[in-house]
């Protein structure tokens, strides 16, 4: 069901059009504080929200046109820009996509290595969501804490590939770096600094009554709502709807590590707000099994030998470390990398990011650069709640339900 | 990977009543049912009633040789955990000149801001669309239809063109 | 064992009680902090991470190991490494290329160095560089050959982080970064074996030299 | 009794008359303008500076680390100074730079009416009906933050300019109800009786603390304090009534905020706290002058610092959130500090320890 009669033909922020009587158009963005680029026309009479119409695009890299005309394995880095604070979580369903159409499957060490990274990610990504939601709520405290404790994951994603945040950490067919020595142990610390750290979070932001009041009962969306407008991720768990792709499809080595998926059923901001923090707490909990399971094995079987079979002998001493300026556990790449050709076909991957489902669908015709290669991403699927969800509330709502949903803009204009 | 059951090509042919010859291709990932734009939205309807609720991405693909654009709507269900683990990819094809679609956006809501872009990335004109506008780009840029395969970005190759002397002295990386 | 759906509830606004318990909760863990402050602040120009060998920093290439088949520039996403046809000496039938680097465009992906069949490209476990102009960040041969200058290290307290249970990321002092006087060896955090230390750092003390004057005779 | 006025003997001339005459002096010197902004200015530098503690990092601290950045506050108000006022073509310019001067004067008007010494030769004005008229001078300012927002003809500035005439008709009632409580206990209005009432250390902000409390939070909302930060929110409406201003208008306009704050908390230690309340003023100016005056602002100190540590604990209320807790729990709060400041005069509780003598 359309807004009632906007026919309004060209892009409102471009030209004058009539306004109803007494509506009063507010343009919040592109400049924004909170969030990144992107401007929300919003039409208000008075304190109410009538009209929402979020006009994206600010921060689009055009990387479907992109992709196109670069290899393969150039895409990877590329699609990592989307939302490098969740780096993996984004690169990986195009790696998986392209590893079915070469008919790959990744050994079980690189599948938890990949699962361990993924699940850093999202807690960092969440730390960044809570940080921006502080922001928009003029809860410094909580931007300063989350992006503080961000730091300690990073820090362990820095350890683990040797880049902080754009690590481009899977590769088809396996990983490029294997676990340090020590790392198990960080992991470790790291997770029992985050549990503690998460009762701080609750008891300054979520249990504060200031806070609470404006969370609660606002930007709700009921059960069938959220599954009517293809919400994604966290938003749709504190809706009621017991979806994960981690569940419905599992991928990697999420069918062998045992989790919870928290689900909720209020629907509302503050739902969405402990939806996340429950999530953390089993995203902690996965990387430490993950972590026991890495450090119980022996240390191969990183990449598909079809990748690693045809390596010189220098890339196995260039891993256990022999070589001196070279870093230890790196894995080299055979040249084939370079020019690969994926066999034609078309195939679709999606797995579970932290601000959402994120969708692949890759085609290919045999050359050396993809056909088509169409990516949704999960803030991209919430925008729709701008314009459905939003109306309604009063202005002052609109940064409290922006941060619930967790937006980051340049995942949605790719 | 555990999309590859056959039980859920023949469940589709049930639904959509299709022809045993129809194609209903398992692919990897998705399960692709093509279907003719006049038949489109009964098709998405009865999805939508067998439990396929929200769609994942639009997706419109050019074949310049073809002479065709084929728009797919990979569709799957939250609430039905049996249809969850699947996607189903309902595809149809419309020549390239002017490529008109029924809009789905009336079946499914969440079709709606990915149709906006597909209009201004391919030009598709997806009839029945509440508000076709462009989404993410200005409407000069949505106006050459940027993905289709004729409007050309020009990669760098390997190698630099200056000479050593050249490049050393004035460092122009061309 | 897959994942299972486990349903929770917020907590609810309840009533008086929960308004003035959350509140006073709020104020006490704000003094709490207020007294005894958990701050990791690297203080930067002061202070300066030591990183260890694995981060993948600036890239030096290592002439002589270099045969020049350019799957680097190849493999490039951003095309930051190009191939740079070194001028033809009479006696040789095919043009020798060396790959150079454009840090405008590098986005340390490292995937150059990761696939070098011959180890000829390394990183440098830094990466806060300051150049004037944009210029400086072409590197000719010879400048890809040297490890650009650490002007933090000069003046900074090396500092490493640890992790904590209780605080989260501790500031250490890292030791002193075995740093010659000469042309500054592979600085690698981690007791690298002394002798396979020096021989590196000989090794590529005498390639630097060979390809300059080859390059200048021409 | 109160004693005969005895003629001040301090300086001649121009001294005398001008720069110590008591209502220029209290408006000019010591609670007023030039505390104001210096009191201002540490205000500034502890909040960030317990903001920073809060918030794991370190706040203003490289221009001079060993004082801890206490310089960055002289550095931002010479920036601050010497900042170039734009003036948008669109504005009404004579609101728009008369609006703020305003804004700081009206805000500091209250201050005349508040004695800080029994000595009668240093009262700016007659103090009979002090608390009164403190009360009264202080409901002057907010329509000036009204006039600026509709001079910068601005849509945020409008929106903002909105929400403070909202604010104030939720925190006005309050802060004046909490404030006369205290009359109801004295039965006077005469500010020195009140402090010399409460000079036997039975301090009205214990015998009355829902008084003490609900005059708090009304303070926080007159100058958008923390939680109640609703007029200049920046993550909708930039800067609220503050958005065309740059430059000096704009360090005006944050100076009368902070004034305004400084002002409610020098009547809330007057009222609360006891004022001068262990040091009896002796004779001559600065014993019986300058030393009350630094204690009583000392105290407003603590207040102050109280309210800006809120920053670090507290997000922001809705408009709407703001009107209902000040109309639905702060004015029942304020009635019911009444009835107690009522039940203190039944009882006697001040007149118990002898002071009723003053106030017959």
């Amino acid at each position: 069901m359309g807004t009632e009669g906007s026919q309004v033909q060209s892009l409102p922020g471009m030209q004058v059009h009539p306004l109803k009587k007494n509506l009063y158009e507010v343009a919040i963005g592109p400049a924004h504080p909170g969030s990144g680029h992107m401007r929300i026309l919003v039409r208000v009479e008075g304190d109410v929200m009538v009209e929402v119409d979020p006009d994206i695009g600010f921060v689009h890299r055009t990387m479907e046109k992109l992709s196109e005309g670069r290899d393969w394995m150039k895409n990877i880095p590329l699609f990592e820009r989307m939302a490098i604070l969740d780096a993996c979580n984004v690169t990986l369903p195009y790696v998986e996509a392209v590893e079915k159409l070469l008919d790959v499957d990744p050994p079980e060490r690189a599948k938890y290595l990949r699962t361990l990274l993924c699940e850093i990610n999202r807690v960092a990504s969440h730390l960044y969501g809570f940080g921006i939601f502080g922001v928009f709520l003029g809860h410094s405290t909580l931007y300063m804490w989350a992006f503080g404790d961000r730091e300690v994951f990073v820090e362990l994603a820095e350890r683990l590939t040797g880049a902080r945040l754009t690590h481009t950490y899977p590769m088809f067919g396996g990983v490029r770096r294997d676990m340090p020595d020590d790392f198990g142990q960080h992991v470790r610390k790291a997770a029992a600094y985050m549990r503690r750290r998460l009762d701080e979070y609750a008891k300054i932001f979520l249990l504060n009554p200031n806070i609470r009041s404006r969370l609660e009962g606002v930007g709700v969306v009921s059960k069938s709502r959220a599954v009517e407008l293809g919400l994604a991720g966290p938003n749709v768990r504190a809706s009621g709807v017991r979806y994960d792709v981690r569940l419905a499809e599992p991928y990697e080595a999420y069918d062998r590590v045992d989790f919870e998926i928290p689900i909720y059923e209020e629907g509302d901001s503050l739902a969405r707000a402990w939806q996340r923090v429950e999530e953390i707490k089993q995203s902690l909990s996965i990387m430490e099994q993950a972590v026991d399971w890495l450090e119980k094995h022996p240390r191969e079987g990183f990449v598909h030998e079809k990748f690693w079979k045809t390596a010189p002998p220098i890339y196995k001493k260039v891993y256990a470390g022999e070589v001196p300026y070279a870093g230890k556990y790196r894995v080299k790449m055979i040249p084939l990398y370079a020019s690969l050709k994926v066999p034609a076909g078309r195939s679709f991957a999606r797995t579970e990011s932290a601000h959402g489902e994120i969708t692949y669908y890759v085609e290919s015709d045999g050359k050396d650069v993809p056909y088509r290669v169409r990516l949704v991403s999960g803030s991209y699927r919430n925008v729709i709640a701008f314009k459905y969800v939003m109306p309604g509330h009063r202005l002052a709502d609109l940064p409290a339900i922006y941060g619930s949903f967790d937006y980051f803009p340049p995942e949605w204009d790719r | 990977m555990s999309t590859s059951a056959q039980g859920i090509v023949e469940r589709l042919r049930s639904i959509l009543g299709l022809a045993p010859e129809a194609p209903v291709e398992q692919l990897k990932g998705y399960v692709e049912v093509s279907v003719d734009p006049a038949s489109l939205r009964d098709a998405a309807a009865k999805l939508k009633a067998a439990g396929f609720d929200h769609v994942k991405s639009v997706t419109a693909v050019d074949y310049p040789d073809k002479k065709q654009i084929k728009v797919i709507y990979h569709a799957s269900s939250m609430l039905d955990e049996s249809l969850s683990g699947y996607v189903v990819g309902l595809a149809t094809s419309v020549d390239r000149d002017n490529p008109t679609v029924p809009s789905l956006s009336s079946i499914w809501v969440s079709a709606e801001f990915q149709e906006r872009e597909m209009y201004e990335f391919f030009g598709v004109n997806f009839e029945g669309h509440p508000d076709l506008r462009p989404l993410l780009l200005t409407p000069d840029v949505a106006a050459q239809r940027p993905l289709r395969k004729d409007f050309k970005v020009v990669e760098e190759d390997d190698y630099l063109k200056s000479t050593y002397d050249e490049y050393t002295s004035t460092k122009r990386w061309v | 064992m897959p994942a299972k759906i486990e349903v929770k509830e917020s907590p609810k606004r309840g009533i008086l009680g929960r308004i003035i318990s959350g509140n006073v909760g709020a104020l006490v863990l704000g003094v709490k902090y207020f007294l005894d402050p958990n701050r990791f602040t690297l203080m930067y120009p002061h202070e300066y991470i030591k990183l260890n060998t694995g981060y993948r920093g600036f890239i030096v290439l290592i002439y002589d190991k270099c045969i020049g088949c350019g799957s680097c520039a190849r493999i490039c996403p951003t095309r930051a490494m190009r191939m740079l046809f070194l001028p033809q000496k009479e006696g040789e039938r095919a043009k020798k290329k060396y790959p150079v680097i454009n840090y405008n465009r590098c986005i340390f992906c490292g995937y150059c160095v990761d696939i070098c069949p011959t180890e000829a490209l390394y990183h440098v476990p830094y990466h806060d560089i300051v150049y004037y102009n944009m210029n400086d960040l072409i590197l000719t041969l010879d400048e890809f050959q040297k490890e650009p200058e650490y002007a933090t290290a000069k003046e900074g307290i090396p500092v490493r982080y640890i992790f904590d249970e209780r605080r989260g990321l501790v500031k250490v002092k890292a030791q002193e970064p075995p740093q010659g006087p000469e042309s500054g060896a592979a600085p690698t955090a981690s007791p690298a074996p002394a002798p396979q230390q020096a021989q590196a750092a000989q090794k590529q003390g005498e390639s630097t030299s060979k390809p300059s004057e080859g390059g200048g005779s021409a | 009794m109160v004693d005969m006025v005895t003629p001040y003997e301090i300086g001649h001339g121009i001294l005398r008359y001008i720069i110590f005459y008591p209502p220029v002096y209290q408006f000019v010197i010591i609670p007023g303008l030039i505390a104001a902004l210096v009191v201002a200015i540490f205000i500034i530098w502890f909040e960030r500076k317990a903001a920073a503690r809060v918030q794991m990092r370190y706040g203003p601290y490289e221009i001079s680390p060993r004082t801890g950045g206490a310089t960055q506050l002289i550095a931002d108000l010479i920036r601050y100074s010497f900042q170039e006022i734009i003036v948008p073509r669109t504005v009404d310019a004579v609101i728009y730079f008369a609006a703020p001067v305003a804004a700081v004067i009206l805000s500091l008007l209250p201050l005349d009416a508040m004695p800080l010494t029994t000595n009668p030769a240093f009262w700016p004005i007659p103090m009979d009906y002090s608390l009164l008229l403190a009360v009264a001078l202080m409901t002057l300012s907010p329509i000036f933050v009204m006039a600026m927002a509709w001079a910068s003809n601005n849509k945020f500035s409008v929106i903002g300019g909105v929400r403070e005439s909202f604010i104030v008709t939720a925190y006005e009632l309050v802060a004046v109800l909490s404030m006369l409580s205290v009359a109801a206990a004295m039965s006077t209005y005469n500010l020195v009786d009140i402090v010399q009432a409460q000079s036997s250390g039975l301090w009205f902000g214990l015998l009355d603390p829902l008084a003490f409390l609900t005059a708090f939070i009304a303070t926080l909302m007159t100058t958008s304090g923390f939680p109640f930060e609703i007029p200049d929110s920046e993550s909708e409406i930039v800067a609220g009534p503050y958005t065309e201003y740059t430059g000096l208008m704009y360090g005006l306009d944050m100076g009368a905020a902070y004034i305004k704050r400084w002002v409610f908390s020098v009547l809330m230690a007057l009222i609360f706290l006891g004022g001068w309340a262990p040091y009896v003023p002796g004779p001559g100016f600065v014993l019986g002058y300058l030393v009350p005056s630094l204690i009583v602002s000392v105290k407003a100190l603590v207040i102050m610092a109280i309210m800006s540590f809120l920053r670090a604990v507290y997000g922001r209320y809705r408009i709407d959130q703001a009107l209902g807790i000040g109309w639905e729990i702060l004015v029942p709060l304020a009635l019911a500090a009444i009835g107690i400041g009522f039940a203190e005069a039944y009882f006697h509780v001040y007149a118990y320890m002898g002071v009723m003598a003053l106030a017959s």
